[in-house]
């Protein structure tokens, strides 16, 4: 409510590069020593990021995996799995979700947040995918399962070639924003039909990657506490990603008009509290229905008696801590239209998508073997871990202060009306 | 195409039955019972007195480093090992106050399950169930992923950390290049004791049981390994429950792919069914949009109309007013000009009457 | 201002609910987890008396009673601090003769009686639990089975002991002295009494849970022999200085079973059974009489030494165990174990009692329990399969050259007489073959293939026969059942006929995993099987990973 | 040995998961394609 007056103080790219017409943040033509520049104005603890990051980089692809993670035979998946995969494309579901509310389910007043989630995404699943070269032992090899030996029978397979899909359909779907960039007229407005069809591609391939990251710990049901193992794995995670996708929408916007308000234009401007407070309301919806069924896995398994261990403790943060109050205070946040206890909530619930990962990946993985025996990540796995969220906020900023993210480009302004209409166009 | 794939696919178009009625199985009601005639060994815990001659019969025949500590050094059995890159196969040492000397051992390598689930996870199929039993590894494939060995119940595969590009995953093969020239697992061929009983799996397990029924009390009345994870073939038989050397006894029956069917099974029918309910949102709402926009094309058009109505009605209305108006001016307009008219006249008749005043007053 | 008191409340709410229902479910909820690893302590008795009248709001006390005892001791007090004396016996219930009628009567008689004391001697024993303090008392079964391992057992030499005991204390005779201990109920009296010649076992009346008994409840063997045994010795050491133990660490340690005196010679226990008797399938009369059918009585009568058992087992509930119910001394078959079974004997049939394996009650399984449990003997008898009884074995016990066919009637001095005979011919020496049929050592040369580590075993074959001979020796039982001079060959010299040129091992042991004898071990497994299973279940050096010991290197 | 017949259930699901996948993307091109020509006419009718 209070956010609404374009804040130019807070904005950090320097002033300098703006035009005079603060509104649609168009940049003005730059030098090309200019544009070095700007590109090289880093804050220093993204710097240090960055530097870490490389010199991790030179070590893992120069001594292999045992110089720079703890991975054993024991523990193979590490917080590069469990943070930059399982957390990154849980927390890049805002993507399928946004546009899917926008243009499936008619929630236009949704249509200024689709860029920015569908951004978000886009670079989430890509720096997924950057981030698997670091893991896996032959990156060179990746394109190995959908290309040259397809074992079908893994979820595995099912996650990689959804992701490499998605991945794919997120870029087209982010490509008119980039073609506006440039000028390409008339291939954005070619692209730019397509959207529908994209969108329910991407929500198809969403709910299936989603929930099979949660099947790929189907097979292991003597490895993963009974209290996380469950046959309704699957349905956790998909359900759970939407609530994180929701989550990261708020939370992005939240720091768009923090740091970028000077990129925004009326509309989104504008839309950016309905925006919030309709999230709010599905995101506690959808959070409640989620902590529902958490009790029906332990009850089909009748693993009740495990609550009164260090595990059930530790299960009960999860699910009351990490998935009931994020959502009662949704609720709160919605009822009283108090943006404060949204914003909370989005950070919180964002938390919980993390610890239910790596409760189910780590800390509920393995969970019968003696704790010297167990995972904790190396300092070089922290660093690429925090190198990768560095890079996707870099990229964000970089692209975002590009393109027309937040605000629509003047010359489209008018195609947004009939944004929704499918490419092979019925509708009319 | 391979000729089962081929077959596969005419089988799914609903012809297979009627072309190759040997190819046509039903996957509903199939019971997979694995290759016949698959060979299987049943280590048995009571013979093993933890020599380690397996393990260095194993170095050999498989071209391993050699360990720091030699083989013949048998304290490495008070700790408990497992398998890396670089050992395919490790013994064990369990107390167990009943057995001579207190001690039991247990021989850990791949166990070469009848369902893999290194197999079953694995996204390039790297791993292959041979004919021969043996469950083999093919490096040329391997990505690296390592979602086998967290597959794995047995936590057998082990990966070559140190290598920065060209990692391998490393486990027993059951010697399966030797079983091709009809040799014997190294470790097999060297144990002193014959603690691992090789053979037919089928056949191996049935003398298995009939060690176990004929000496009563002195093994443990299961085969570890032959319903576990849907059996495997490498079995275990022990005089001590099997928790106590080291085993799982919890991993259930279920093999491997049959706990991954269901998530699989799902993936066609949201990949059929999401378009058509989210088509159908879709057209739910552009249908309603196109409603409310008609409705709303309709409602101007009538108010437009109503409003030019109006507007023509005021119009005429003004015209007549405007018209009634004009006329009345012209009429007092008229009547104003006659009268001025006749007055002037009279006017000037009056002034011709002057001079000639008899006409004036006559005309008065 | 009102919104935030209103989302206040709203989170106030959910954390209250929290609180409380985490506690609860925690609380509710079971753990499965590790029971007590603490060691068992003999003298830890879980009082949890209230348990009768239904579920307990809290554990059971662990009490340590000799814990007690020695404070006790220590401040010049006796037993009667805590047990009430009847007619001068101790009763063994705490504080207390008869039972309260409802739990709060007997948890409040627990909690007055005890935190009445603890309260007196807190200045003394700073550290004991007081009345708050309820956990440090309830603390559960945690030595669940404690206070009963190992059991005691009254063995023939002990009763021997008792009985000369006994008669001193009572100045009776010997054989008058059983009426000391032994009773029965008599209902028309409705007391117990000395019955003569029927005594019998305590276990048979005295069961492990109360039984009911014509109307009155008989105690549990626990009660009872606290009871009668800690009561007598109590009052013997009130006369003399030799007494039993009193306290638990007397009896239900095995430490404290070792110490226990032994007189040299074991004296028998007469209760009119033979030395010696024929064991023969028919119908039985009570007076020893038996009905014998000779077409249908099996492979022949059995001569059974039962004096000499009576010394090899040291006892009678062995061989005449205790049922659910009852238990006595009379023979197998006449009223239990019949030929074609009947209920009392639970349906096990005469040759069932006699042969069953895996059991110590049958004579078949008795043996070959024993045979394993020496280890001078495990090396040949534990490999051995126990599953079925060799076809050879029936004419080691039953005897051959009775009529095969009519009818007779054997009276009981014949039965003794006939056995006795046959026992006295019986050969128990050892029995060895001429040592020049013994090859002194064989080389087992089978190490020829080239990548051998080692060289071929030296098999010492003389010194191994001679040392099993001389431990076999020693052994009744083996002299009595190792049938001939070859028996002894037999354990390693398995699977063929007898002879004093056996098979090559490698005749049968060749080549291993044979499809058709897959069972049956290559050569090499035969040996180290053989050798360093024998090795390893007589406890002989080399040990068993020891190859130096008997292989010597290739290269040296 | 291969006779067209499966040994295991997961050669067998590797077989028939194969199919499946190829089915998928039958599906996701089909249902387009039939959209399209299910709401082709769409645009004269609503011409009255």
């Amino acid at each position: 409510m209070s956010d609404h007056k374009p804040d130019v103080s807070t904005f950090t790219v320097d002033p300098k590069y703006l035009t005079k017409d603060g509104i649609t943040g168009l940049a003005r033509e730059l030098t090309t020593k200019e544009k070095i520049l700007e590109a090289a104005r880093l804050h220093p603890v993204m710097a240090t990021l960055l530097i870490m990051g490389g010199l991790a980089t030179i070590l893992r692809f120069t001594f292999g995996l045992g110089t720079v993670t703890n991975l054993d035979d024991n523990n193979p998946w590490g917080i590069w799995i469990s943070i930059d995969l399982l957390c990154g494309v849980a927390l890049a579901a805002g993507g399928f979700v946004t546009s899917a509310a926008c243009y499936i389910f008619g929630f236009k007043k949704f249509h200024s947040a689709v860029r920015p989630a569908i951004l978000t995404a886009f670079i989430g699943y890509a720096l997924v995918v950057f981030a698997l070269n670091y893991d896996v032992g032959r990156p060179y090899r990746l394109p190995y399962p959908l290309f040259w030996s397809q074992g079908t029978s893994s979820l595995l397979f099912e996650v990689g070639l959804c992701v490499f899909l998605y991945l794919t359909v997120l870029f087209i779907e982010f490509f008119p924003a980039a073609l506006e960039w440039l000028g390409l007229k008339k291939i954005r407005n070619v692209v730019h039909s397509l959207t529908i069809v994209l969108t329910i591609f991407g929500v198809v391939l969403s709910t299936l990657h989603q929930s099979s990251l949660g099947a790929l710990f189907l097979i292991a049901p003597s490895k993963v506490h009974p209290l996380w193992y469950s046959s309704y794995l699957p349905v956790y995670f998909f359900v759970s990603a939407i609530c994180a996708g929701l989550s990261v929408v708020i939370f992005e916007g939240m720091l768009s008009h923090k740091y970028m308000h000077a990129k925004m234009d009326k509309m989104t401007i504008e839309e950016h509290d309905g925006v919030m407070f309709g999230f709010a309301k599905a995101a506690a919806f959808v959070l409640m229905g989620y902590f529902f069924i958490k009790w029906v896995g332990v009850a089909a398994d009748n693993n009740w008696h495990y609550l009164g261990t260090g595990y059930g403790a530790w299960f009960l943060v999860e699910v009351i801590g990490f998935v009931f109050l994020p959502a009662v205070c949704y609720a709160i946040g919605y009822r009283e239209q108090n943006p404060t206890f949204v914003k909370v909530a989005a950070v919180w619930t964002i938390l919980g998508i993390v610890v239910n990962r790596l409760n189910v990946s780590q800390i509920a993985f393995n969970w019968q073997l003696p704790s010297d025996l167990r995972y904790f990540p190396h300092f070089w796995e922290i660093v690429v871990t925090a190198f990768i969220i560095g890079l996707h906020v870099l990229l964000f900023r970089l692209i975002a202060n590009r393109m027309p993210i937040l605000y629509t480009h003047p010359d489209y302004a008018d195609h947004d009306e009939d944004v929704a209409e499918p490419a092979h166009g019925g509708g009319h | 195409m391979k000729r089962r794939s081929f077959l596969g696919l005419v089988g799914a178009a609903g012809l297979g039955a009627s072309l190759a009625p040997a190819a046509a199985q039903a996957a509903g009601n199939t019971h997979f019972t694995g290759y016949k005639d698959s060979f299987g060994v049943v280590f048995d815990a009571t013979r093993c007195i933890g020599c380690r001659k397996c393990e260095a019969a194993c170095q050999k025949v498989n071209d391993l480093p050699t360990p720091k500590k030699p083989f013949d050094d048998l304290s490495v059995l008070q700790d408990h090992r497992r398998t890396d890159a670089k050992t395919y196969t490790v013994i064990n040492q369990f107390a167990n106050p009943a057995a001579p000397e207190g001690k039991t051992f247990h021989k850990f390598q791949c166990n070469h399950c009848n369902e893999p689930a290194c197999a079953s996870s694995c996204f390039v199929k790297a791993f292959t169930k041979n004919p021969d039993g043996s469950v083999t590894y093919d490096a040329s494939l391997c990505v690296g992923c390592r979602y086998c060995m967290v597959a794995c119940p047995f936590y057998v595969p082990t990966y070559e950390y140190d290598s920065a590009l060209v990692p391998k995953v490393q486990k027993c093969t059951f010697c399966h290049p030797r079983l091709e020239q009809g040799l014997l697992p190294g470790c097999v061929e060297a144990c002193p004791k014959e603690a691992m009983l090789f053979g037919k799996r089928e056949e191996v397990l049935r003398l298995a049981w009939e060690r176990i029924r004929s000496n009563p009390g002195k093994y443990v009345e299961h085969v570890y390994g032959e319903h576990e994870m849907g059996g495997t073939a490498w079995m275990v038989i022990s005089p001590i429950p099997f928790a106590q050397i080291g085993l799982n006894e919890g991993l259930g029956v279920t093999p491997a792919p049959a706990l991954t069917a269901g998530a699989l099974g799902a993936v066609p029918i949201v990949v059929g069914l999401w378009p058509v309910l989210l088509g159908g949102l879709y057209g739910i709402n552009t249908m309603r949009e196109r409603a409310v926009k008609k409705e709303k094309a309709e409602a101007v058009a009538a108010a437009k109309q109503e409003t030019q109505e109006a507007a023509n009605a005021k119009l005429q209305d003004e015209l007549k007013k405007a018209e009634a108006a004009a006329q009345k001016k012209m009429d007092a307009e008229i009547k104003k000009a006659v009268d001025e008219a006749v007055k002037a006249k009279v006017a000037e008749m009056e002034a011709a009457k002057g001079p000639s005043e008899g006409d004036q007053k006559e005309a008065d | 201002m009102t919104q935030r008191k209103r989302a206040a409340r709203w989170v106030g709410i959910p954390c209250a609910i929290l609180f409380l229902t985490v506690p609860f479910i925690s609380a509710t909820a079971s753990t499965p987890g590790p029971v007590g690893t603490t060691e068992p302590k003999v003298d830890a008795i879980v009082i949890d008396a209230a348990a009768v009248f239904g579920t307990l709001e809290q554990p059971g006390v662990v009490f340590y009673h000799e814990k007690h005892t020695t404070a006790l001791e220590k401040m010049a007090k006796d037993c009667t601090s805590c047990h009430m004396e009847v007619e001068g016996k101790l009763s063994f219930k705490f504080a207390r003769t008869a039972d309260p009628k409802s739990k709060t009567a007997m948890a409040e008689m627990y909690h007055t009686s005890c935190v009445a004391c603890h309260e007196k001697v807190v200045r003394s024993y700073p550290k004991v639990p007081q009345a708050a303090e309820c956990k440090r008392c309830h603390v559960g079964p945690a030595v669940e089975g404690a206070t009963v391992t190992p059991k005691p057992s009254l063995d023939l030499n002990l009763h021997g002991r008792h009985v000369v005991a006994e008669a001193k204390r009572l100045q009776v005779k010997e054989e008058e002295s059983c009426k000391a201990c032994h009773h029965t109920y008599d209902e028309a009296q409705k007391k117990l009494v000395y019955a003569k010649g029927e005594e019998g076992n305590c276990v048979y009346c005295h069961k492990q849970e109360p039984m009911t008994q014509a109307g009155r409840t008989v105690p549990t063997t626990r009660a009872a022999s606290h009871e009668s045994c800690v009561n007598c010795h109590l009052s013997t050491r009130k006369v003399q200085p030799e007494s039993g133990p009193v306290l638990c660490g007397g009896c239900h340690t095995a430490e404290a079973q070792a110490g226990w005196k032994k007189t040299p010679e074991t004296p028998r226990l007469l209760r009119g059974q033979a030395d010696a008797i024929l064991l023969v399938a028919g119908t039985p009369a009570a007076n020893g009489t038996v009905d014998v059918n000779w077409a249908s009585a099996g492979p022949g009568p059995v001569a059974f030494d039962h004096k000499a058992h009576e010394g090899f087992v040291g006892n009678c509930v062995t061989c005449h165990h205790p049922t659910k119910t009852g238990g006595s001394l009379a023979a197998c078959g006449a009223a239990c174990h019949t030929t074609t079974g009947s209920a009392d004997g639970n349906f096990i049939t005469t040759a069932q009692a006699a042969h069953q394996l895996g059991v110590t009650t049958s004579c078949v399984g008795c043996h070959t329990t024993q045979a394993n449990a020496r280890k001078e003997c495990a090396g040949c008898h534990a490999p051995m399969k126990q599953t079925v009884l060799s076809q050879n074995s029936c004419v080691q016990c039953h005897e051959a050259g009775f009529p095969t066919s009519g009818t007779q009637t054997l009276s009981k001095a014949e039965r003794e007489a006939t056995a006795a005979k046959i026992l006295a011919a019986k050969d128990r020496n050892p029995k060895t073959v001429p040592l020049e049929n013994v090859p002194e050592k064989l080389t087992l040369n089978y190490m020829n293939e080239e990548g051998d580590e080692w060289q071929a075993a030296e098999f010492p074959h003389r010194k191994i026969y001679l040392k099993l001979v001389e431990e076999a020796a020693k052994s009744p039982m083996a002299n009595r059942f190792h049938g001939d001079a070859l028996t002894m060959c037999s354990g390693c010299h398995h699977n063929a006929k007898p002879s004093l040129n056996p098979p090559k091992c490698a005749s049968c042991h060749s080549k291993p995993f044979q499809e058709r004898t897959a069972n049956q071990p290559g050569l090499k497994g035969a040996f180290h099987n053989q050798c360093i299973g024998c090795h390893q279940e007589m406890q002989v050096n080399p040990k068993a990973t020891d190859c130096q010991g008997c292989h010597k290197p290739k290269n040296s | 040995m291969d006779t067209g017949t499966f040994h295991t259930l997961h050669d067998f699901m590797v077989h028939s998961k194969g199919i499946v996948y190829i089915i998928m993307g039958v599906i996701l091109a089909g249902s387009l394609i039939f959209w399209r020509f299910l709401t082709a006419r769409e645009k004269p009718i609503r011409k009255y």
